[in-house]
């Protein structure tokens, strides 16, 4: 198993910041336990070396802080990339969403990140998570150690990775990866072979349970709108709440639309939910169509190129033909 | 002192259903969530629901009123709904602190009747945290979870649940079932809530201390230059406010629906960019500003408008649901001073 | 309302140029669709943004209908090549949620098929009518 | 259940639109049945709502001597203001209220020599007070009132000021506007300079609303005068959704502006946190 280490890390942020490459570095911070790390930018070695830490739980996806942080300062900031992240920072470039010139990315491997809340439900009262051999031993309060093994304990979208392979990047660190075979769409075909009836059961149980608090949207690489439509008082759809069923879901499928063609897959929508509903399912319907439709397309594979959506040939398929065809032939 | 045993447990809810509409906590793709008793329901193992019981008193979205327009007339409808007496069971203490708290804003002068109607009819029963988790730091505002309170509190120890009634209320409703409970000694129950206790101290964040804040603290706390690095990475989603009992900031909004319009109260968040947006302009303009807002409103405008009393029950939600794991009590240690170093 | 006296509520969204002829050349001919089609003009069919499809679900319709040129007729060129897409990806999603089908349709209708416009629109109407109200899209609070 | 609900408005009748200034009308409110809607005190709010529209916080601009009606003066500026300008005699609004702690008339300021300055808008909150002090004529000291707008057209109230305010014994009104103009024979400036050029002793209770920028400058003039900020008011405002402290958004650290606001003193004001 390829990891880099948080040494590694700290070393190579050291050389850059006294290289003067680099006047900052976005990291995360350690919390209270082992698994509450906070994304946090780091200005100099001392603070990196106290408070820099890197495991299996810094699962966020950097790209989007880089609208942000491109903002503050004239100098380059230091931005770690998983082989996922590259690919939503090559969707922003597209997007002329950050300056490319004010970024220096070091791609790190990754083996996959744990998803907590699936070690709480296998875990109570946790306090410590660490690796051993391939899996996962989970100290706890009450019940001694809980032994998990990668599969129980990593998030669901690193179980189906896509690729290990960075998109982008000034420097790298350990060996680059290749684009995976991934069963990615596996639940989306499961979805596909229901009934109707069960299928608008399926995601009005998923659903109903939104509490829109946009954590979804607030995280999602694709959502970098300065103003969001929810959120415009006059666009005649602005709405705080799910008033009535029916608001939960066209807030669901607009914001899965706006982003078709443009979401990179990442998967940061489904880990921030508070309520556990699996966005990503719905990003990737539209990623199945879309290869489905018009052709194998990976957004943010490349800088620049033209998303779906804005693209169009003239013997594009009919809706008529394309509704119940969601099967598509996956190249 | 009333007892059933645990195996037992479908018998006494059956028994509370036939009198009034019981909810309790039952495990979801959510993790746990309060849902009404049906026969089959089995009472959740989980310590916490995944978001508060907050919902029961002061629901995400709550109708208030309609409106009949016609021509340059406007007719007002009450539109509120008749609440009969409901019981919710499984309340932990951090969430029956949290009415507490929430009284003071909804029944303090002038009373909101939307919440008062709910609350008076409202049974509830507690459940002391026999495996309070990692994330609880009820104890940093005085809360007891081996003694959670409530109309009747519950004690789960040796095979049994142990009742007691706390309020008039409580006694009427255990009289109600009686039927279903055996009387039985304090011991057991004692006991353990004697051991709860013990677990309680030796929790990761037992050592937890708000003796830092407090009312009157605003010129110590508001220009503090922490703030800036707290909130940087904030996303501004609602994700915190939405699942903490204690938040309960409101909007109102109305919605046209081609046959009127209805007035609603919704959930709001200090935490969105419009909540403080008028039509002149916004005088909270960074997300460092309504971050800010939140935790001083918690730990120090609250409790200096209520006795002292904070706006936190320690529940430990935000600290599992925050998606950048930035919590009240990173805050606290950090404004704080201590431990960081 | 017991189903034969069901009245299904359509909305057709309907390109200035060519469709929205087409639904005047049908009205010039005496051709027959039901009063319960509501047009909307939109200045192409790719002005149809799937908020109004939903938002049109959500305040009572029944039925979403869009019609344009005919793909290589858009007035604007290529209007209708993006609308194809959206639309595929759109009705498909819907599907994949469980809503039924047959509630949204893309027709290409060109301002002289009078005749086609009609018989689009009653086909449709037929669909819907089979189907039953909307109650997978419904809004609650917009109902009776 | 408990029928008193503080959210549920009533309805008022838009009885009279005046025209005060290009984007200032002042709105008369009667309930239905031709009454005042509820009572109040000078400088409390009421909250006023158009069902589909928004529900807004304004101040009540007649004085509570008024017992026959209740006006708002209010300026164009957001959706339901818009509204509101479009509106015409007779449309049905609803209302709500009186909200805030309102100015202490009864108490601190009676006896007092009172200085009410406004800019703009901001006479809408202070007419309240003004015609107050004029209906008890006898239990307050001299009164100036230091009024300035853009322009003569700006000025709010213009022709009450000329014809009631101006012909009272006792009360000293200065007007200003910010450009020198045709037919403006009166004085040109800002209003904070022209307080300072007026040089009021300080033996008075001061009154100040405008805008932000307004009552800073003068402010720190009528300090500079040697007044104390004990003795200078001022209100507030933010924005507002509940009007009764619940909502959660008009703080300005532990005060809410709908509930221990509007008016507040200025020395009070140095309590709060700089968020407003």
């Amino acid at each position: 198993m390829q990891r880099v280490t948080r040494d590694a890390l700290v070393k190579k942020a050291t050389e850059l910041l006294s290289a003067g490459t680099v006047d900052r570095v976005l990291g995360w911070r350690a919390g209270e336990f082992s698994y509450d790390v906070t994304p946090y930018v780091f200005s100099n070695a001392e603070a990196l070396e106290k408070d820099f830490v890197f495991d299996d739980f810094c699962g966020a996806n950097f790209s989007k802080y880089l609208i942000k942080e491109c903002g503050k300062s004239e100098g380059k900031v230091l931005v770690f990339l998983k082989p996922c992240d590259t690919y939503s920072f090559n969707q922003l470039q597209t997007e002329h969403r950050f300056d490319r010139e004010k970024v220096y990315a070091v791609g790190i491997p990754c083996e996959g990140m744990v998803d907590i809340t699936k070690i709480r439900e296998k875990a109570e009262g946790i306090s410590s998570v660490e690796v051993e051999d391939s899996g996962y031993v989970v100290k706890t309060l009450y019940d001694g150690d809980v032994k998990l093994t990668a599969e129980e304990a990593l998030a669901e979208r690193c179980l189906s990775c896509k690729s290990k392979k960075h998109v982008a990047y000034d420097e790298l660190l350990g060996e680059e990866g290749e684009v995976l075979d991934s069963n990615r769409f596996s639940e989306v075909e499961k979805l596909e072979a229901m009934t109707p009836d069960e299928r608008f059961a399926f995601w009005k149980g998923e659903l109903s349970r939104c509490i829109r608090c946009n954590a979804c949207r607030d995280v999602c690489p694709a959502c970098s709108c300065e103003k969001c439509v929810f959120d415009n008082p006059k666009s005649g759809v602005e709405n705080k709440a799910i008033a009535d069923s029916f608001e939960e879901k066209m807030f669901h499928i607009i914001r899965a639309f706006h982003v078709a063609g443009r979401c990179t897959d990442c998967g940061e929508c489904s880990r921030v939910c508070p309520q556990n509903i699996p966005l990503h399912l719905l990003n990737r319907k539209f990623i199945k169509d879309i290869n489905g439709f018009y052709g194998e397309y990976q957004a943010g594979e490349e800088v620049g190129s033209r998303a779906p959506l804005v693209n169009y040939t003239t013997e594009d398929l009919e809706p008529s033909e394309a509704v119940g065809k969601g099967d598509g032939e996956n190249a | 002192m009333r007892k059933i045993s645990l195996d037992s447990l479908a018998a006494f809810f059956e028994a509370v259903s036939a009198n009034m509409p019981l909810y309790l906590p039952v495990d979801g793709k959510e993790g746990a969530s309060y849902k009404k008793w049906e026969p089959g329901a089995t009472y959740s193992k989980a310590l916490n629901t995944n978001k508060s019981a907050k919902d029961f008193f002061f629901p995400q979205v709550e109708n208030m009123m309609a409106f009949k327009t016609e021509g340059k007339n406007i007719e007002v409808l009450d539109i509120r709904e008749d609440v009969g007496p409901f019981a919710i069971f499984g309340v932990r203490a951090c969430d029956a602190k949290s009415f507490s708290i929430l009284d003071r804003v909804f029944l303090s002068d002038p009373v909101d009747s939307f919440y008062k109607n709910r609350r008076d009819n409202a049974v509830i029963i507690t459940v002391a945290c026999s495996r309070p988790l990692e994330t609880c730091f009820c104890k940093a505002f005085g809360i007891d979870a081996a003694a959670p309170g409530g109309d009747v509190e519950c004690v789960m120890a040796e095979g049994n649940v142990y009742l007691e009634a706390k309020t008039e209320k409580g006694e009427a409703f255990l009289k109600q079932v009686e039927a279903a409970t055996e009387a039985a000694d304090a011991k057991a129950a004692e006991a353990e809530q004697a051991k709860i206790r013990e677990r309680i101290e030796k929790l990761p964040l037992a050592s937890l201390s708000t003796d830092r804040f407090g009312g009157g603290k605003t010129k110590e706390y508001f220009d503090s230059p922490l703030w800036e690095e707290l909130s940087a990475n904030c996303l501004g989603c609602g994700t915190c406010t939405f699942v903490c009992p204690t938040c309960q900031c409101y909007d109102i909004k109305d919605y046209n629906t081609g046959k009127g319009v209805q007035r609603f109260r919704c959930w709001d968040s200090c935490m969105y960019s419009d909540f403080t947006k008028m039509a002149h302009g916004n005088i909270r303009n960074s997300q460092k500003e309504r971050f800010r807002q939140r935790f001083m409103h918690k730990l120090v405008y609250f409790p200096e408008n209520n006795d002292e009393i904070f706006g936190c029950v320690g529940c430990g939600r935000c600290l599992a649901k925050c998606p950048i794991s930035m919590n009240i009590v990173k805050v606290m240690k950090t404004l704080g001073g201590a431990e960081r170093e | 309302m017991s189903m034969n006296e069901f009245k299904p509520k359509i909305v057709a969204f309907c390109c200035n140029w060519c469709s929205y002829a087409g639904a005047d050349l049908a009205g010039n001919n005496r051709l027959n669709y039901p009063a319960d089609v509501k047009i909307i003009r939109v200045p192409c069919s790719c002005r149809v943004n799937p908020m109004f499809i939903l938002r049109a679900f959500q305040k009572g319709a029944d039925g979403v209908i869009i019609c344009g040129c005919h793909p290589g007729d858009c007035h604007y060129t290529s209007g209708n090549y993006y609308t194809r897409r959206r639309m595929a990806l759109l009705f498909s999603m819907l599907d994949y949620l469980g809503i039924e089908r047959e509630r949204t349709r893309l027709e290409w209708v060109s301002a002289a098929e009078g005749a086609k416009f009609s018989q689009t629109m009653n086909e449709f109407v037929e669909a819907v009518t089979a189907l039953g109200e909307n109650k997978r899209l419904e809004d609650l609070r917009c109902k009776e | 259940m408990n029928n008193q609900e503080p959210l549920i408005p009533k309805v008022g009748t838009i009885t009279d639109v005046r025209i005060d200034t290009p984007d200032v009308k002042t709105f008369r409110v009667l309930t239905p049945d031709g009454k005042k809607a509820f009572d109040h005190k000078p400088g409390q709010c009421a909250m006023l709502s158009i069902p589909g529209v928004g529900e807004a916080m304004f101040s009540i601009t007649s004085s509570p001597t008024n017992t026959e009606y209740m006006e708002f003066s209010i300026k164009k500026c957001g959706c339901v203001t818009e509204w509101l300008h479009q509106a015409e005699v007779g449309q049905q609004i609803t209302i709500r209220g009186p909200y805030g702690k309102p100015f202490p008339v009864d108490t601190v300021f009676k006896g007092q020599d009172m200085l009410f300055i406004a800019g703009g808008i901001g006479l809408a909150p202070l007419r309240s007070v003004i015609n107050y002090c004029r209906h008890y004529r006898d239990q307050y000291g001299k009164i100036d009132i230091v009024y300035g707008s853009r322009s003569k057209d700006d000025l709010v109230d213009y022709k009450e000021i000329i014809d009631e305010w101006c012909n009272d014994d006792g009360i000293n009104v200065h007007l200003t506007i910010d450009n020198p103009q045709e037919g403006w024979d009166g004085h040109v400036g800002f209003v904070p300079n022209y307080v300072k050029e007026l040089g009021f002793s300080t033996d008075k209770t001061a009154i100040l609303c405008g805008p932000p920028i307004m009552i800073k400058f003068t402010l720190q003039g009528l300090q500079d005068l040697g007044f104390e900020k004990t003795q200078i008011y001022t209100t507030m405002e933010l924005k507002m959704k509940c009007g009764v402290g619940k909502c959660g958004r008009c703080n300005i650290g532990a005060k809410y502006v709908c509930k221990d606001g509007p008016v507040f003193r200025c020395d009070e004001i140095d309590e709060l946190p700089d968020e407003y």
